[in-house]
């Protein structure tokens, strides 16, 4: 019996097909790639010395004497900020789907593949809907808090984006207090979870509020002092220093300049899956507890922003724990000098240095998605923890774990001769691989102990 | 432990309030005066040989014909493995037991389903309340005598049976057909001789008759 | 229209919430009680001073239905009692009413019963051990618990027409024989459930979260098992060894050899969630082993005893018992020879569960709540019948 | 309770090996091939070709080899199927169905009712998509007509009854009747809403 609904949910990927790849590749590479040339284009640009020279130059406007100089500096400000905001909405997006999808395979099942090619326009269908659809408001609802929260939270994602090194000279504003900066504004998020939690008057988004509260107040602390510990290697709190401090080779990382460096990384990694409320640790929206958490009340567009946020936040998240420990942006074997020297006179650089921008970019991205993946990953592996054991992780493991990191960093930078740090770097690098190399076959392994299972990459 | 010597050992202790071990057919009951029933559970409970720690089921049947409303215990003892079928019979009207909660914690909520269900109140109870039906629910649904509600707050229940309504409708269509055929007969044999056509029309006017009473009532068994 | 203020007022009065405490209701719309059950809860912040369960949104009078539907006709409501474990439903009607005529099935129908309720035994211990992970916040477990469940289904499926309600059984004996190639296809699933077994445990069995979540949490000491009358897994979990296969064995059973898997307390203490949890898990292992002694010994010959076609049994009662997945399954029938049962009275695991969880509830926190019902392994159409 | 050091590493080394083998097990199956079987278009063959040759699916009944025994109205528990049978008008011996009707929408597909029938005629077919906009659309009348009421089959000894194929009829049935056509003709309109 053929059934002929008026409008089939998929019909527009299946009459026309190729429109349905086009607008997918657009939407997967076309616009990323867009953001980041504009991103390479007009970030290093962004201090008024270089705007007046480029005035001057090709306008012949003398723009450090003109009355409107600060209009036009926060002019190229806003650009610069519309251009980071958009890439944190695109990458929100692109994670939802690269989320539904891993999660897809390793529950044996697929995840989106319909809307668009291979369902990548799964989650711009998802904004689109979230936008149109209805934003309801509970009747008791504290009106004003519960229209405000979602905004909290959002300025709480954005914020970090100002220091975040996308590449070697691509950063918005490459503060001095950059670390120091970071562990202040993420503090945010929580005030947004907490007041939505009380304005939407239910029980369960108070439960939810509360717990978010309890949860990512008291993982400040253990993030914050494994934060420091790279800060202490490289002296500096800005987060290019610390990435200039570090090589491109993986023995130049800071994770594998000394044990203490690499317990530090394990620590600041699970405390920032707590402060992104990530499984396992996803309690403030536990859905088989507290039905939604803080956003049960949520709907529609309001929805749309709380979502964002909570995926966006895993790039913040895995973005600063590779800039901090696992070498950011350095390409290996490439030293600091040969970006100067590729950098040439001039107002407009050499194209070689671009390329260098552009392959330093590709570096820090590459390494986030895979910390990205690995917090997938995570999530649907591991089951959640409760509250108490949650602040007993937290106060018994992480905290006195993350002063011992401190302190054995201080001793190891007295004690240790640089030789010697060089040696254990590549000590720690071998280890590390052996793992790799150790995990990879197990999940080999894994596949043939069950009676009937081969690999088989088929059935997208 | 068979079921006689268990019997046997109950009589020896309360004597006259045990009655006999029936002789109908599947498992034998013993049946139990009511007042008492709670110190025979503590003492099956408690003694040494029988230890009937484990209560399976308590329910109740509903006999109106001899105005009694029955309350079945199922015990069994997972010591000795041995189990025994006890009942109480309670007047219909007003049926009161004194509850066993004390001795095992199982019979709360199964006695608090013989309330709801059957309107059977247990003395001593700690939380007599309905557990099934809505608390302000009228009525004891397993009682034979119990008249469906139709629905409850205004909201019913019932759907008009497609199959039933179709049946009164064909019959007029059938009526029809057959008043038609039955004239059509008569007009096209009226040379014929006139006995066979009247057994025709009679046998349809008969099975006429016969169309319409099954229709109209609503039990679909079958003629033909 | 204002909400009905005089139904919440009653429900409040069960529980009388001090000044910082609140009462939530936990269901009837809940993603964690496992069907329509709600748990009025009066917490003081995570901790949950009483929860007193209110059930009943899932009754259809079963019981009642029984005294207007002849004998053969009820056995496809008796899939209705437990949809997620229907074959156990099915044998316990067919065995209570088999014990009021007097009559016995023939052997071949013995077994088959047997391969099919152990069989469905597994589909249903994977259900509740799935969603176990999935109240605990693992849901990969529950989508793997799942596809293994599939198979199980489709197998069920190719026996006796369909996946949850089987109607797969007559009084007297089965109602289809084997299909042919259908035994093989069983013993390759079986192959691979067993070895699915182990990655099963090594996903979330001793996984350390999993494993602190459950244990120690929701103890049911021996005594206070007997003494709420648990049953199946739940009674087991706390260490008692009773299992009506092996004590009261009916059927085939005794020709098998199978052992009862029984709570030790190997990571908490015994009788705790943990326990109860991997007691089910065994008895996946145990069900594979009895299926694959019972597909090799199948005796051949009918499969179904000789019944009049209209069953009028003599007045009298009779007690069916099976071992269903969630405890015994209990069918009392009283007869007064006509071709409908008088009284039918259905006694399920389920029920006997619920009413564990008012004591279990006080002072633990809410993520132990939902891990309570999950290890009792309640489900609302048993528990409402 | 005081943990001792050792039960405070042990738990560390206890959550890395656990955490470890969980994680190289979904790991695993991202190299394995999911079991989704795309329903309703991208599946090699129509679904419910795929499914066993018992499954009770939409019921089916052949008018050819009815013999209007109505043994299959008295099996049903919740009276499903209604079959008048009558005497035919012109030779008072031979029986006719003037009516059979399925409600589907209230069957719970048991397979009581094809058990007792003789000649096979009702049988459950694979078919399971039997959306229709209209509850009454589900009740299937298998005489269609009652002008012209289906003589009675009578079974021939030894030789069993020409049965069509199952499913066949009532495909060639669900294809002529798309999901938003009306109810079939002498069907009631529903309660009054008052």
């Amino acid at each position: 019996m053929k059934i002929s609904l008026a409008l089939d949910s998929t019909s527009l990927t299946r009459r026309y097909p190729r429109l349905a790849v086009l607008v997918t590749l657009f939407m997967a590479f076309g616009l990323p790639l867009g953001l980041y040339v504009a991103a390479l284009a007009v970030f290093p640009f962004n201090r008024p010395e270089l705007l007046n020279a480029a005035a001057k130059e090709w306008l012949g406007w003398e723009l450090a004497a003109s009355p409107y100089r600060n209009l036009v500096y926060t002019g190229f400000l806003l650009l610069v900020a519309f251009i980071a905001v958009n890439y944190t909405a695109v990458f929100g997006g692109v994670s939802t789907w690269v989320e539904r999808r891993v999660a897809g395979r390793m529950q044996s099942r697929i995840g989106p593949n319909r809307t668009g090619a291979a369902g990548f326009l799964a989650w711009v269908a998802d904004a689109v809907k979230m936008v149109l659809k209805e934003d309801t408001i509970p009747a008791s609802a504290d009106n004003l808090l519960f229209r405000a929260a979602p905004y909290f939270s959002m300025v709480g994602l954005l914020l970090p984006f100002v220091v975040l090194p996308f590449g070697e000279s691509t950063v918005v504003a490459d503060m001095n207090v950059g670390v120091f900066y970071v562990t202040a504004v993420t503090a945010f998020v929580v005030v947004g979870i907490l007041v939505s939690g009380w304005a939407s008057n239910s029980k369960w988004a108070l439960f939810g509020g509360i717990r978010g509260a309890a949860q990512v107040l008291s993982y400040e602390i253990p993030a914050g002092i494994s934060l420091m510990v790279p800060v202490l290697m490289a002296g500096t709190l800005s987060l290019q220093g610390i990435v200039r401090a570090q090589g491109g080779c993986p023995w130049e990382w800071f994770v594998f300049q000394n044990p203490a460096a690499t317990v530090a990384f394990i620590i600041a990694v699970t405390s920032s899956l707590a402060e992104g409320n990530r499984t396992p640790f996803d309690l403030p929206e536990a859905e088989s507890e507290l039905v939604a958490g803080y956003h049960a009340e949520y709907s529609g567009f309001r929805l749309a922003i709380f979502l964002m946020v909570e995926w966006a936040n895993m790039w913040i998240m895995a973005g600063l724990a590779v800039t901090l420990f696992l070498g950011g942006w350095q390409i290996p074997f490439v030293s600091h000098a040969v970006y100067e020297s590729a950098r040439g006179s001039g107002l407009v650089p050499a194209p070689t240095w671009f390329l260098l921008q552009v392959a330093s970019m590709l570096v820090f991205i590459v390494k986030t998605w895979a910390l990205v993946f690995f917090f997938i990953w995570l999530r649907w592996t591991l089951p959640r923890v409760r509250v108490d054991q949650l602040m007993t992780l937290c106060w018994k493991y992480l905290v006195p774990g993350a002063f011992l990191c401190f302190i054995v960093t201080l001793l190891w930078l007295l004690v240790v001769p640089p030789m010697a740090v060089k040696i254990t770097g590549i000590l720690l690098t071998v280890f590390a691989a052996a793992l790799l190399v150790k995990f990879l076959r197990d999940t080999r392994r894994n596949i043939d102990r069950v009676k009937g299972d081969r690999v088989d990459l088929s059935n997208w | 432990m068979t079921v006689e010597e268990v019997r046997a050992q109950l009589e020896s202790k309360f004597g006259e309030a045990m009655g006999a071990l029936s002789e109908t057919k599947g498992d034998r009951f013993v049946v139990v005066k009511g007042d008492v029933i709670v110190d025979l559970c503590h003492f099956l409970k408690s003694t040494v040989g029988l230890e009937f720690d484990y209560c399976q089921d308590i329910t109740a049947v509903d006999w109106p014909g001899r105005n009694v409303i029955e309350v079945v215990y199922h015990l069994y003892s997972l010591v000795h493995r041995h189990g025994i079928v006890l009942k109480v019979e309670t007047d219909r009207s007003a049926p009161a037991v004194a509850t066993v909660e004390g001795v095992w914690k199982a019979a709360t909520w199964l006695e608090r389903e013989i309330y709801d269900l059957f309107g059977v109140n247990f003395i001593g109870h700690s939380d007599m309340r309905r557990i099934l039906l809505p608390d302000d629910w009228v009525g004891n649904p397993l009682r034979k005598d119990y008249k469906e509600a139709g629905g409850y707050h205004g909201v019913g229940n019932e759907r008009v049976d497609p199959l039933v309504q179709l049946t009164k409708v064909t019959d007029e269509k059938r009526k029809a057909i057959a008043a038609a055929a039955a004239a059509e007969a008569a007009t096209a044999t009226t040379t014929a001789t006139t006995t066979t056509t009247a057994t025709a029309t009679t046998t349809a006017t008969t099975v006429e008759a016969a169309a319409t009473a099954a229709g109209a009532g609503p039990s679909s068994e079958g003629k033909g | 229209m204002a909400i009905d203020l005089e139904l919440d007022r009653h429900i409040l009065q069960r529980t009388s919430p001090t000044e910082e405490e609140i009462v939530v209701n936990f269901g009837p719309q809940h993603p964690s009680t496992h069907g329509v059950i709600n748990f009025v809860t009066q917490t003081n912040g995570e901790v949950i001073r009483r929860s007193v369960p209110d059930i009943g949104y899932l009754h259809r009078g079963l019981e009642k239905i029984g005294e207007q539907v002849p004998y053969p006709g009820y056995m496809p409501f008796t899939d209705r009692i437990d949809y997620l474990a229907a074959m156990f439903a099915n044998e316990g009607y067919a065995a209570a009413v088999e014990r009021l005529l007097g009559i016995d099935a023939p052997p071949r129908a013995k077994y088959l019963r047997a391969i099919a309720g152990e069989l469905c035994r597994i589909s249903n211990h994977f259900i509740s051990v799935g969603t176990m992970a999935q109240d605990i916040g693992a849901a990969t477990p529950l989508t793997h618990a799942l596809r293994e469940r599939e198979s199980v289904n489709d197998l069920l499926e190719e026996l006796c027409g369909a996946r949850l309600t089987f109607n797969y059984h007559r009084i007297g004996g089965v109602a289809f024989d084997v299909p042919e190639g259908w035994a093989d296809k069983v013993l390759r699933f079986l192959d691979h459930l067993d070895s699915y077994i182990q990655e099963w445990d090594r996903l979330i069995t001793f996984n350390k979260i999993f494993v602190k979540r459950l244990a120690g949490v929701g103890i049911i000491t021996r005594a206070k098992a007997i003494d709420y009358g648990l049953a199946g897994p739940n009674l087991r979990g706390s260490g008692v060894n009773f299992d009506i296969r092996r004590d009261m064995p009916y059927g085939a059973y005794p020709d098998f050899d199978f052992n009862v898997p029984v709570g030790t307390g190997r990571v908490g203490i015994l009788g705790d969630c943990w326990d109860r949890y991997f007691v089910r898990v065994q008895e996946i292992v145990e069900s594979s082993k009895i299926v694959r002694q019972a597909l090799a010994k199948l005796p051949d010959g009918d499969i179904q005893a000789k019944v009049a076609r209209k069953l009028k049994p003599e007045a009298g009662e009779a007690v069916g018992r099976v071992e269903s997945a969630r405890g015994e399954m209990l069918y009392y029938v009283v007869s007064d020879g006509s071709e409908k049962a008088y009284r039918l009275r259905v006694r399920t695991g389920s029920f006997m569960a619920m009413g564990i969880i008012e004591e279990l509830s006080s002072g633990i926190m809410v993520a132990d709540l939902i891990a309570i019902i999950a290890s009792l392994d309640v489900v609302a159409p048993e528990v409402d019948r | 309770m005081a943990e001792s050091v050792r039960a405070y590493f042990g738990h560390i080394t206890e959550v890395v090996k656990t955490f470890w083998e969980g994680l190289t097990v979904t790991l695993s199956y991202m190299a394995r091939r999911p079991i989704t079987v795309q329903y309703p278009d991208r599946t090699e063959k129509r679904v419910a070709d795929t499914l066993p040759s018992r499954y009770r699916g939409l019921l089916e009944v052949d008018m050819a080899v009815c013999t209007g025994c109505l043994a299959c109205e008295r099996a049903c528990p919740i009276s499903v199927i209604k079959i008048t049978t009558d005497k035919d008008p012109t030779n008072p011996k031979q029986r006719v169905i003037a009516q059979f009707d399925v409600d589907e929408s209230k069957c719970m597909f048991c397979g009581l009712c094809v058990e007792p029938c003789p000649t096979g005629a009702i049988q459950h077919t694979r078919e399971f998509e039997s959306t229709m906009k209209s509850i009454d659309s589900l009740v299937f009348r298998w005489v269609p007509d009652p002008e012209k009421p289906v003589p009675v089959y009578r079974p021939v000894k030894g030789q069993d009854a020409p049965r069509a194929p199952v499913g066949e009829l009532l495909r060639k049935r669900m294809a002529q009747t798309s999901w938003i056509s009306p109810p079939s003709i002498l069907v009631p309109e529903g309660p009054k809403k008052e």
